[in-house]
């Protein structure tokens, strides 16, 4: 990169790929959707011990109530996205694959569907330590895709200091443009959001990574800035994956992660823009997360938009609103590079899910080509953002020998992102390859 | 020879005395075996050497029938016996049947296309020319590099090289050297082989280096080769041509 | 003719390499090529033998032509050769146990390795002198361990691939060796 | 196994080498001048039978001396006692042709570091009656010769178009010069195990397919 | 809504870039075509006939190892076209066709079936079997013939319908009778390394010269090459870097002695160089993956292919040269395996 820099003065990283990005809804405000008439609220929304029920089937809860507590640090609480009652507590479908327990709630058709449970509190008078403590409360995961606790994202590790609050921007996901629209839409909450988080993290400078096609945003972002220059906003190359965590620190600060590290090992501590701007909201109000803002997109869409949905609504709502079209379709929750795709109408939308994609017949039929051998054309080499060799670990993969790629050829530093098997001219499913090889690590390990 | 460990380990020790006269009787047994055979054979293998070189020799010496062997060092030549071996250069004169000095044959080698090429060659000092080669040693590319031996028009070549000195007697009048297939012009040029250049090319460097090195050495002292010649010409060998 | 020493070593190594070209120390060619890491040790200790038993012989071929037994000649090289194994043996044992434990079974088979031998053979052949010899068992030790390393990077490749269930094995690693036999032959006459 | 039967001399003593433990195709024994030598079927044969005659005198001697030798210099004394013979073998050959010295070179030597020697030496010769292992070391020795010629006639015939030294095809024909070069031994031999690993599952495919037929 | 839509599931990602496989080998068969074509009016029948008999060949032999190894046919890839193609290149164009096809068979035999097919072979099919007739047929494979000979296009070259297993004709007489000015039969290459006669650039350039029947012209390859590169269907930096390696050599042992060693534009020019390096080395399957691995290959490509033309016994090295940088392919991206992300520079 280092040439490159020079040059043309991008903030970026190395390899990477560039898929057409169809950020068509980009100019789409941000719509709010009918409530459902049904809410499936998966109890493991977050990364981390399931959440505790507190309500029983058959009980009335209102709009922001608490129904499910936080079991110990690693786990947040859930709050009902809507006033309704418990109709019971049963394994459902969710965005993750298993089937998973879920607290289901029948709206009120008539309910005005206000918040009514909430704790406004001043949050100046906080302490570090009770800031993450208001943070868990309200429920916030990243909403990025990872659905990482916040509050434990933003403590920081004993042994560790942190100077710099990074905050993702990039959404570098083909078709999503959720994010894109809070920061054009609610920028002041963001900057709070971004307060609160330095002081939690007590970190002195904040910098917010923004990709080079959503200028906007990073103009309407500048012209939010508090004075004294401790938050600035950084334009980078629109590149995909530049939103993953590693690659953004590269950018911004050219810190490189180590290997199997976490940001915090380079000084530094990232949050998504979506997440900071939902704090920068809720904290003051003591309200818990109970909606966001999704990207419903695709080229099997009738009405594509930026929407803001309760947590909980099935797919199936959302596309009887929006309409969607083909005979052969395919539902992906997230972006297309990394999003799973769903065959369960019912699966609901939850905390991580940022965008419901349906691609139809051209485009499935555009990926669905033989698989050849690989021809060692090393395309995916050098898409790998972690500059790994995805032909040789594809080839290993083959042959079974997953515990030699893990120890030879760095396994483990893959996230799954993608590049390789979007590149790949013979075909060949890497990606999926290197999630079974680590599954069977894992599970070989424990 | 390495025994694992362990099993020496395992074994209750053999006590040194056995051990060691089984190995002096092994090697006494082997030593005689040895020198049995070495002995019965010897006689055989020297004929055979014989036999060998002497039709190598007289192939490259038209009309020899005779041969004996002198080195080339710097006393000049002298003539080699089981008696008195010397070091120098090997050669061998060959004589017709009247006793007659005919030729004299030495090595040559040099580095051709897949290994070196060691031949053999036939010097008359009469015309100051090479009137033969013969191929000791060849690793070349059959069919290709082994024109040397089967190709006529490239064997026509040494019917009569020229190898004269020069007035000095120091160095050879004109260097031997090789030519591209169909130029050759002068006595001294080898005409090359079509597709077998390097082969070729070979053959002309060994002979240009070993006859500089050896004719100007030769050349003041043929007469001695003349001397006494072998008495008893050896019985005919041509039929063991090999 | 003397032979430039440039020219003895090129040799060794490329046109009349050792294994590619002379067939010699096939057994550990063939045997030990399938992993690059136990084929470098190998080509190393391999070597270290060859320069071992090259100045050995060289000095035992002294001896046997002062008193004028050459034809005890083969008896003394197999005899100096298996006891510079031992040694060998003995010193990596003492020096590096791990080294040696992944090469311990491989040692013997150095002995029983006719490159070895061959060496010793052909430098006697060929009257080198010292100089010559230790050039000569240089190249030789470089050569066979271009070729076992060269191998064993290519059947590592194999592993990976979907060969014909019939093509595994000796088989294919003989054809390996001919494939890199047909290539070494683009270095003949080098260094002439 | 009871002494008797492991004691007594069987068609299989013999035939062990010969096809069902070839030294070459099957054990992957002595390679170096199975490939070296092969370039003529006139010396695969000759290479084939010096190494059965150092193999017989070897494993005979060997097996004689069996009870007498000390297991701590066992393997000294079979080296000593195999280039021995194989020093004698180098004598009479060149003893009764230099040309065929010339053409083996070294390799004559070189048998002493074949591994199928030392091999039967150790696992078979130092422990069975002499006949037993005399009758065992000659069917090595032929299952090698066999593989030897088996290579030979193929690299020759190919590669120079004759067979023992008889022009075969005439004139004008084309020699596959790479079959004499040390790349046609390679590919030659792994040849040949292609075409035995190819014939063996097909046999097996086969047999799978009669059992299957059978139920 | 009232039809009841299939629904997809796969694994993301759920993009792809586009293009496969078979879209690259089609395009390397279509950069060939020019040069075929080039060759067919330069050699005539004989080129023409080569060119068809080998990748015929290929592709039959393909077949008949698709078949006994109970596979799929594979000719559909067009691999085995490319083979034969660039085969046919690489020989003479007089050479003998049954030579053709043993050289056919034995590329896809022991390049390739051997190995489990496409993306399997450890070294580049077509250089296999160039060199296994190189050493099998040593004297037809350096018999050349005459650019732009009389009568090319109504009747063979002598040698090209010599009866199977026959050894061909000596065309010296023929030679005489179809040229006007005396064709020495020789390569620009063995012209300077044996006569010391170097050729002029512009006909190297232009392809004038005897050769193999794909070599000839270094302007053609270097276009075709180009439209390759442009497309992203070969990496130019293999070809550039070999080049590169072979130009540095030759131009630092032309500066130690400028009569005795060529200079670098005829060493770029001559031979099979230009062709080697665009369309050998750079096949994807022999060289490495790794960036740094990539950079070793070809220059070492580049530098052994000057070392064996100056110094070895063969006027022409690139043939080997990329073979031996394939066989080292899998030893170069083991040791050349990029630093990943975040992995500590010092330590390791």
């Amino acid at each position: 990169m280092g040439l490159f820099d020079l040059f043309f003065g991008l903030k970026t990283f190395a390899h990477g790929i560039h898929p057409p990005y169809h950020k068509d809804t980009a100019d789409k405000p941000i719509r709010r959707l009918p409530f459902p008439p049904q809410l499936i609220l998966p109890l493991d929304q977050h990364i981390g011990k399931p959440a505790i029920p507190l309500v029983k089937k058959g009980q009335e809860v209102v709009r922001g109530e608490p129904i499910a507590k936080a079991d110990g640090g690693f786990s947040v609480p859930l709050h009902a996205p809507a006033t309704g009652r418990v109709s019971g507590i049963e394994l459902m479908p969710t965005p993750k694959g298993p089937k998973s327990n879920a607290i289901i709630i029948d709206t009120y058709e008539s309910s005005t569907q206000e918040v009514l449970w909430k704790q406004p509190r001043e949050m100046s008078e906080l302490s570090p330590a009770e800031a993450i403590q208001a943070i868990q409360e309200t429920g916030m995961v990243g909403l990025g895709g990872a659905a990482f606790p916040s509050h434990l994202k933003l403590t920081i590790p004993e042994d560790k200091t942190v100077d710099t609050l990074v905050i993702n921007g990039c959404e570098c996901e083909p078709y999503l443009t959720c994010d894109h629209r809070v920061m054009l839409e609610h920028p002041q909450a963001l900057m709070r959001g971004i307060r609160y988080a330095m002081r939690a993290t007590g970190t002195s400078q904040a910098i917010i990574g923004v990709e080079d096609n959503k200028m906007d945003a990073v103009e309407i972002l500048r012209d939010h800035l508090p004075k004294g220059g401790s938050i600035r906003v950084e334009s980078v190359e629109t590149k995909y994956p530049q939103g993953s965590e590693k690659m953004l620190i590269k950018s911004v600060l050219n810190r490189e992660v180590p290997a199997g590290g976490l940001p915090a090992d380079v000084g530094v501590v990232v949050n998504n823009v979506g997440t900071l701007a939902g704090l920068g909201r809720l904290l003051p109000e003591g309200e818990g997360l109970i909606e966001r803002v999704i990207t419903v997109a695709g080229p099997g869409i009738v009405k594509p938009g930026n929407y803001l949905v309760p947590l909980g609504t099935p797919i199936r709502h959302i596309l009887e609103q929006v309409g969607y079209e083909g005979s052969r379709t395919e539902f992906i929750l997230g972006g297309p590079m990394m999003g799973p795709a769903v065959s369960a109408m019912d699966t609901p939308i939850t905390k991580g899910t940022s965008g419901l994609l349906v691609l139809n017949e051209p485009s499935i039929e555009e990926e669905s080509h033989k698989i050849w051998p690989c021809i060692r054309c090393a395309r995916c080499v050098k898409a790998c953002p972690m500059h790994l060799n995805p032909s040789i670990l594809g080839q290993m993969a083959a042959k079974r020998k997953y515990e030699e790629m893990a120890e030879d050829y760095h396994l483990n530093d893959c996230f799954e992102c993608g590049c390789c098997s979007y590149v790949c001219p013979s075909n060949i499913p890497l990606v999926q390859y290197f999630r079974i090889a680590k599954a069977i690590n894992r599970e070989q390990a424990a | 020879m390495s025994t694992p460990e362990t099993e020496v380990m395992q074994q209750p020790a053999t006590p040194a005395g056995p051990m060691i006269r089984t190995l002096m009787g092994i090697a006494m047994l082997s030593g005689f075996l040895v020198v049995l055979t070495y002995q019965l054979t010897k006689p055989i293998i020297e004929e055979n050497q014989r036999r060998a070189i002497e039709a190598a020799v007289f192939q490259v010496i038209p009309d020899a029938v005779a041969r004996k062997d002198f080195v080339v060092n710097e006393t000049g030549v002298v003539a080699v016996t089981a008696e008195n071996p010397a070091e120098g250069i090997p050669i061998y004169a060959g004589y017709d049947q009247e006793g007659q000095l005919k030729g004299i044959a030495a090595k040559a080698a040099a580095q051709g296309y897949a290994d070196i090429i060691y031949l053999l060659y036939g010097y008359e000092p009469e015309c100051q020319c090479i009137r033969g080669i013969k191929v000791l040693k060849l690793a070349e590319t059959p069919g290709l590099g082994d024109k040397i031996i089967t190709d006529a028009n490239f064997v026509a070549n040494f019917d009569a090289l020229d190898a004269s000195l020069n007035d000095a007697g120091s160095d050879l009048a004109n260097d031997i050297v090789t030519v591209k297939h169909g130029t050759k012009q002068n006595p001294w040029e080898i005409d090359a082989i079509s597709g077998a250049t390097i082969s070729a090319k070979a053959v002309g460097k060994a002979l240009n280096l070993s006859a500089k090195a050896l004719l100007p050495k030769l050349a003041p002292q043929v007469e001695k080769l003349k001397e006494d010649p072998p008495r008893q010409p050896p019985e005919q060998v041509e039929e063991q041509v090999n | 003719m003397t032979e430039s020493l440039s020219f003895i070593f090129l040799n060794a190594v490329l046109a009349n390499n050792f294994v590619l070209a002379l067939f010699l120390g096939l057994c550990p060619f063939l045997g030990v090529s399938g992993k690059l890491n136990t084929a470098l040790p190998m080509g190393l200790a391999t070597m270290f033998v060859m320069l071992v038993s090259s100045v050995s012989a060289y000095l035992i071929n002294i001896v046997l032509v002062m008193f004028e037994i050459e034809f005890l000649r083969l008896i003394a090289y197999i005899a100096v050769i298996a006891s510079a194994v031992q040694l060998v043996e003995m010193a990596l044992k003492k020096l590096s146990p791990a080294l040696f434990r992944s090469l311990g079974i491989f040692l013997p088979l150095i002995t029983t390795n006719c490159a070895i031998l061959g060496l010793a053979l052909f430098q006697t052949f060929k009257e080198y002198n010292f100089t010559q010899s230790l050039v000569y068992a240089i190249g030789a030790g470089v050569g066979f361990i271009l070729a076992i390393v060269l191998m064993a990077g290519l059947r590592e490749k194999l592993e990976l691939s979907t060969m014909p269930s019939i093509t595994q094995g000796a088989a294919v690693s003989l054809m390996l060796g001919g494939l890199l036999s047909l290539s070494f032959m683009g270095f003949a006459g080098l260094g002439g | 196994m009871s002494k008797r039967s492991n004691d007594s001399i069987t068609w299989g003593t013999f035939s062990e080498g010969l096809w069902r433990d070839n030294p070459v195709f099957v054990m992957l024994l002595g390679m170096c001048p199975v490939l070296a030598v092969t370039n003529s079927a006139i010396n695969a044969l000759a290479m084939g039978l010096a190494t059965t005659f150092v193999l017989l005198a070897s494993g005979a001697l060997i097996s004689l001396l069996r009870h007498s030798i000390p297991k701590q210099v066992r393997i000294a004394t079979y080296i000593v006692i195999i280039a021995t013979f194989v020093t004698i073998v180098d004598y009479a050959i060149q003893a009764i042709s230099l040309d065929l010295y010339n053409a083996l070179g070294a390799f004559i030597q070189l048998i002493v570091a074949n591994c199928m020697i030392l091999g039967r030496a150790e696992a078979y010769a130092s422990r069975n009656r002499p006949l037993k292992s005399f009758t065992n070391a000659l069917g090595m020795g032929a299952g090698f010769t066999l593989a030897l010629l088996c290579l030979g006639v193929v690299r020759e015939v190919l590669g120079a178009g004759s067979l023992f030294g008889i022009d075969l095809f005439g004139p004008r024909f084309e020699p596959w010069v790479v079959m004499i070069l040390p790349a046609g031994g390679f590919i030659v031999l792994g040849a040949w195990l292609l075409l035995f690993e190819w014939l063996k599952q097909r046999k097996e495919r086969l047999e799978l397919e009669a059992a299957a037929e059978t139920r | 809504m009232s039809k009841k839509p299939t629904i997809e599931l796969r694994t993301s990602p759920h993009a792809h870039a586009g293009g496969d496989v078979v879209r690259i080998m089609r395009n390397v068969v279509y950069a060939m075509l020019p040069i075929c074509a080039f060759t067919i009016w330069q050699f005539g029948l004989s080129a023409l006939a080569l060119l068809l008999v080998v990748t015929a060949t290929c592709m039959a032999s393909e077949r008949l190892f698709n078949r006994l190894s109970s596979q799929p046919s594979s000719l559909g890839d067009w691999s085995a076209a490319i083979t034969g193609i660039l085969l046919a290149l690489t020989l003479p164009p007089g050479f003998p066709l049954w030579m053709g096809a043993v050289a056919a068979f034995a590329a896809v035999a022991l390049g390739k079936a051997l190995f489990g097919g496409l993306g399997m072979n450890a070294m580049n099919p077509a250089l296999i079997g160039r060199a296994f007739v190189q050493a099998a047929f040593p004297v037809a494979i350096t018999t050349w013939t005459p650019a732009f000979f009389e009568g090319r296009f109504t009747s063979f070259v002598p040698t090209t319908l010599t009866p199977p297993f026959l050894q061909p004709p000596v065309i010296g007489d023929w030679v005489t009778s179809v040229t006007v000015d005396a064709f020495s039969g020789a390569t620009p290459l063995a012209l300077q390394k044996f006569e010391g006669v170097q050729m002029d650039a512009m006909d190297m350039l232009l392809g004038t010269t005897a050769g193999s029947a794909g070599e000839t012209s270094a302007l053609l390859i270097l276009i075709c090459g180009l439209y390759l590169a442009a497309r992203r269907m070969l990496d130019w930096r293999i070809p550039v870097l070999v080049m590169l390696g072979a130009a540095v050599t030759a131009g630092i042992f032309f500066l130690i002695d400028p009569v005795k060693y060529p200079d670098p534009l005829f060493v770029f020019l001559s031979g099979g160089l230009m062709l080697g390096a665009w369309f050998m080395a750079s096949d994807m399957v022999g060289s490495p993956v790794t960036p740094l691995g990539v950079v070793i290959y070809a220059l070492m490509i580049g530098v052994l292919t000057v070392i064996i033309r100056l110094f070895g016994g063969l006027t022409e090295g690139v043939m080997y040269a990329i073979l031996l940088g394939n066989a080292a392919t899998p030893l170069i991206d083991q040791l050349t395996q990029p630093r990943v992300f975040g992995e500590q520079r010092v330590g390791k």
